[in-house]
């Protein structure tokens, strides 16, 4: 058995986590969520802290070393965005680099990736994956049309809950270039300038103070070469991607669970009532003590999946979609019961642990929540 | 029984000839009435509404005539009710002077402190807020500290009281507060009434997690407080506190009962539009089974807040067991909105700013706001604990 | 509001307690349910038990006075289920009266009525309903076939879990004289001697010490009579027939779910470790307040249910189904529960709580389990 | 890496010539073979490959030679587990001396005790059980009240012990006794082995809800033990107990860590059947949904197990979260045969006779039985009291 696929850190791994843990401590708190909600700048995330990511190399970390990047595993991304997760630090990591450059360096042709992926590594550019038409997630649900026209393709429709797309500088847009929503054939993806006439975006401010976009295309005009993959067999290229999308994001929610989880703890160990630590109430202590148990199921199944996800295995894909279902349902039991058990001060705006729980519901939601999963998971066992 | 029979016939002339039509729809949140210096009506219709029943005594039916009230019987209470509900009739008035206080005024007041405040409360003039949680005092409520000293015919508190509901809008409070600190710490407590207009209050609202809230933090600076305002004996206040949280409790399980109107969309609705299944059985067999589970467990809550009713009618009074309806409702509340929530989906994800209507963006605040719910007033470890104590008898 | 309607007992139901409780305190203990077992008699009941019953007038107790009956309500019914639940006493009660009576009173002719039911009244003939044929409740799913031939009717087909369908004097069997297997239309219920030619039946020992029965209708005949209401109509009846024995399934099972939880609290009193009661332990405390907020929703339902029945309340169908959803839950509940708290004395056949268990998940499955009542329900409410 | 790779291949061919081709079937929980005295086997083949693995010292793989074992090392045994797990061969043996009883022993046994009762249960002759529980003593193990008094060089035991797992059917016993009364629980207790042929032991199985068990009570009177067979300090068993108990504990996790092949039919097998669905999607959305998340939550303990072994290789040894273990699988196990038996629906109501076939049978006893799962070897709630206090560090 390969190191590579033992479910303990290597080396290098641990390396990446104590560098990305002494940023997190220098650069990322949940006081700067309270800052871009008041500010609230399109972009919805702090761009001096994504140069920053560029130059520790993180923004290029998953793509291969011919451009710019450090050709590591999605092993590697995991650690760093865990890291981010816990202090709810808001990157474009997934949105750029696992959904956008993911589908590049898997089907996009030379002159894309040459064009793109030097400049996603030195933090310059940013990709978003425009794929959602409706309030659920539910990829093959794709009404926008790309039209063949002369050498390229007119493309109409609307996208919403575009991660990261306020900001974005070229879309990965999901458009149907044959038969009807639902189908999974008949999918194309494109590569669309953020400036191309025709495109328009709104951004939205969710509760996370984190902010996406809500996109129209009108009679967009691209060249045959926006074409990214073959015609039609689009999700070829995005079922492989969402999986990593989903387990990469899983990976940051993971984060999430371990902070508020923390947190609670130290917080039963802290707080008096009644004369006594309330940790020492056997009410709270059992809860604390199942939490426990689904903490550390929930770190098993990333680290097991994004190992899958790395080495290819046959089972990454409902590896993945019980990865999604399981951070899902744990960070908002998270949430829930941080709040309660930090009582009163766990419902003020003034303690961290209520953005705990608006984070835990946006990422639940963001690309297919755990009803969405179990779906997928018993799809892909045939039941 | 003919004469409730009467009774009830006359109520229904009265409540047809004198309520307002537009007092008998469905209210919206905003449209409650809560009375005091700085009463404010949604509208003219409101404020007729509540004088008409402020002069008939039924903003406080079972009162007697003295303090207001209309002196009914319990059944003529219950017929009272019936009726308002049958003709859809908004109550006229919603406070917690109302509902908290004066039952306990009726119960420990001296005569002299219920004819001082029981009629302006019947007549919705005096608007009133709770002193009782303190930063280390939530759950052990009895741990407070804020101090009352005697000076004479004063008694002079010093301290800092949280969570006080709506306590920027509020022109008295009841409070309690420590007058001993040598004794056991249930035995040091009195509950005293003061104006907040004393010189020495301050009060600072709360942001909680779904933004600006009728909570606030409240300062206790040397104020003054005549001594008469001392309800029941010095240091006897913890009986008095206890028997307030009860009806906060059987408030709290009454006023959420069955589907809380502020929004316009059923469960249901909101699961067709998601969905987009405008009729016929709802696709997600999930959903459409969780659904028809909140609403039986919503007929079941019903169902036993009715049975209580009824027990009461038949003699057996409200006990430990408001501690059950408090945390189930506080929860099946949580539940429906959690649930209302996730089936938005990504239209319920918007703090603020366009792209979401004000349904997706209320639905989202009240999720949040939902929070609270197994909290204030009580946690539901709390409320468990009252159970398993007073109710199961388990051991300490 | 009358008297009738409001949820407390009435002085005539509160005599109806009374007694029944102690006759139950005479006549019925768990360790019957061990006898019956060992036994292994056919009829699955003490008919000794049953005659008793019948002293009592409660074999006649909802039937009309013409026919020797008591004309009392489901409610009053049900306060003697729930009595006889507590002690999981087995009587008929709800095959022969409530199902078979029922659709009798409903639906029969006035010579089915006169020619049976005085003698249910005595305790002298016993009813069971014939509908179930897969392992699922699901009434309408119906491949028994009557077919007209000449002056009467031939049945063939199969039954299964025929409760109390092993001591039965006459059967009432839905078959199918139209349409097909899943719809409501074209069912129609016929009377069957459980002598008849061509009927053969097989008990069955069920977990819980009760015996059904699966039945075998090979050519059965049957003359025109046998016809209980409206050819291909049967389900007008059967409908509310299968409300009210949800219903009064349900007190029964509350009952057994009063007993179980009033058994573990008094255990949670008395066992001690640590050197102390278990029940000062708060993890167990609260998990019993949790416990007896379900047990007070149980009655409510109850109670309201049955009033709304006898009352012919619109309402009446959503509450049965919401009914016997919340009893199957919470009877589960109640035996998980009581058997975790008794520890290990809890899984030894020596102690009782274990039999609670059994008819828990038996009274779950007659009938609709809660799943199968929450999707009546849906219906119901038209969602 | 190089000399693991040898031992790799030649472990792989050294399987493949001697595990007898049936001994490469999922075995049926009758197939077990436990050894002892009484030893049986179900079939030619067995027997065949246990004397194989005894001669090899395959049946304790990491022990020393000297004791019967093959003396490899941690990587070493996990490559001849991997290998076993390729080959689908069937563990030789399996009984509690080798997984519970040996590894204390090793710790802290003397060499002579060591060499007195290793090797018989390396050979599989020796059949042990385990003397914890009291009908006193459950959660509250050290309460147990099971008196040995020294008498020279004899201890005589006198007591009672429960749950005494196939008591009538081993030949030795390890057991907690209390050797001083005057002292704090857990200071009084020795943990002691003896044969279950002296005189004065008796033996009587307990029935459970789902029919006859392998559990018994099993009484001590006036059982005389040489002195030699106390194993560790008197009065200091404690120690001892517990580090058997996380070997327990570890050994409960992974007996039946992913499905057990006791059943043929998988849960979707179940559920088509049931829902006469036999193949696309399972038209029940409720039951496919809970169905998904049983499978899931099956991976995530699998990998979670997975990570656990790849830290103690890495040289982070079983801790306290084997509590977390017993409990996950054991609620689990609970689950997934509680969902089987719901949804085998009126076919899994029987308790025996016609009209149920056997894996019918099976089911609902299987589901019965398992309610002992999270009773037995330490509750749950004793699991989560450890969780509590040893990983979490949260405070009496």
């Amino acid at each position: 058995m390969s190191e590579a696929s033992s479910l303990v850190l290597t080396e290098e791994q641990q390396l990446i986590q104590e560098t990305t843990r002494d940023f997190v401590a220098d650069q990322c708190s949940v006081d700067s969520l309270r800052q871009l909600r008041e500010k609230r700048e399109d972009a919805g995330f702090d761009r001096a802290l994504w140069k920053q990511l560029a130059e520790l190399g993180w923004t290029g970390i998953i793509i291969p070393e011919e451009y710019g990047g450090a050709e590591l595993g999605l092993a590697e991304l995991g650690v760093v965005l865990e890291e981010l997760g816990r202090k709810l630090a808001i990157t474009p990591l997934i949105s750029t680099l696992v959904a956008g450059a993911g589908c590049l360096v898997r089907a996009g042709s030379d002159e894309h990736k040459a064009a793109i992926l030097p400049a996603v590594c030195e933090g310059d550019l940013l990709l978003a994956l425009a794929c959602q038409e409706t309030a659920r997630h539910d990829p093959y649900s794709v009404s926008t049309t790309a039209r063949k026209d002369g050498d390229g393709f007119v493309i109409d429709g609307a996208k919403t809950l575009v991660l990261d797309g306020a900001a974005a500088d070229r879309f990965i847009v999901v458009a149907r270039t044959s038969g009807d929503s639902g189908e999974r054939s008949g999918l194309s993806l494109f590569l669309v300038d953020a400036n191309e006439t025709g495109l328009s975006r709104k951004p939205t401010f969710l509760i996370d103070s984190r902010t996406c976009a809500d996109l129209t295309l009108s009679g967009v005009r691209v060249d045959s070469g926006a074409l990214i993959g073959a015609l039609g067999a689009g999700a070829d290229i995005l079922d492989p991607v969402l999986d990593s999308v989903a387990a990469s994001l899983s990976a940051e929610m993971l984060g999430g669970v371990l902070d508020t989880f923390e947190r609670t703890v130290q917080f039963l160990k802290d707080r008096e009532q009644f004369g006594v630590k309330i940790g020492s109430f056997q009410g709270l202590k059992h809860r604390a003590a199942r939490w426990f148990c689904e903490v550390e199921l929930s770190k098993s199944i990333v680290l097991k999946t994004l190992r899958a996800l790395d080495s290819n295995d046959v089972q990454a894909p409902e590896l993945s979609a019980a990865c999604k279902a399981r951070l899902s349902d744990t960070f908002r039991y998270s949430g829930e019961e941080g709040i309660q058990m930090h009582g009163g001060i766990g419902v003020t705006d003034e303690e961290d642990i209520g953005f705990y729980m608006k984070r835990a519901r946006v990422s639940e939601l963001l690309f297919g929540d755990a009803s969405f999963h179990r779906d997928r998971f018993a799809s892909l066992q045939s039941f | 029984m003919s004469a409730l029979d009467t009774f009830r016939s006359e109520t229904r002339s009265w409540l047809e000839e004198n309520c307002p039509a537009a007092m008998r729809t469905p209210p919206e949140k905003t449209d409650t009435v809560w009375g005091g210096r700085r009463s404010t009506f949604p509208n003219e219709d409101a404020k007729i509404w509540l004088e008409r029943c402020v002069e008939k005594g039924f903003t406080a039916p079972e009162w007697p005539t003295e303090y207001g009230g209309a002196g009914l019987s319990r059944e003529e209470v219950r017929v009272l009710r019936s009726e308002m509900k049958a003709l859809r009739c908004r109550p006229p008035i919603f406070n917690y002077g109302l509902l908290m206080l004066a039952p306990v005024l009726l119960e420990y007041g001296t005569d002299e402190q219920k004819a001082e405040h029981l009629p302006p409360i019947a007549r919705g003039e005096i608007r009133w807020c709770q002193g009782y949680s303190e930063p280390g005092a939530g759950s052990d409520l009895a741990g407070l500290q804020c101090r009352a000293v005697r000076d004479g015919d004063e008694i002079v508190v010093n301290g800092q009281k949280i969570w006080t509901s709506d306590a920027d809008v509020s022109d008295w409070i009841f409070c309690l507060v420590r007058t001993n600190t040598e004794v056991p710490k249930h035995d040091g407590i009195s509950f005293l009434l003061f104006d907040m207009e004393s010189k020495g209050v301050s009060v600072s609202p709360i942001p909680l997690i779904s933004g600006a809230s009728p909570f606030c933090q409240t300062f206790f600076d040397d104020v003054r407080v005549p001594a008469r305002h001392l309800i029941g004996k010095e240091n006897g206040g913890w009986t008095i506190a206890k028997r307030l949280l009860q009806h906060e409790r059987e408030m709290l399980s009454e006023s959420t009962a069955g589907a809380r109107p502020t929004q316009k969309k059923t469960l249901v609705d909101v699961a067709r539009e998601s969905l987009e299944v405008p009729e016929g059985p709802l696709t997600d067999g999930v959903l459409r089974d969780e659904l028809a589970q909140l609403y039986m467990d919503r007929l079941c809550y019903s169902a036993t807040l009715e049975r209580s009713r009824d027990q009461a009618l038949a003699g057996i009074g409200p006990g430990p067991e408001t501690s059950m309806f408090k945390l189930y409702l506080s929860e099946l509340g949580q539940r429906n909105s959690d649930w209302r929530h996730r089936v938005v989906g990504a239209r319920g994800l918007g703090w603020d700013g366009d792209g979401f209507d004000d349904e997706e963006l209320q639905t989202t605040r009240e999720w949040l706001y939902g929070k609270a719910s197994t909290i204030l007033g009580g946690t539901s470890e709390i409320q468990l604990n009252i159970i398993a104590k007073r109710v199961l008898g388990l051991p300490d």
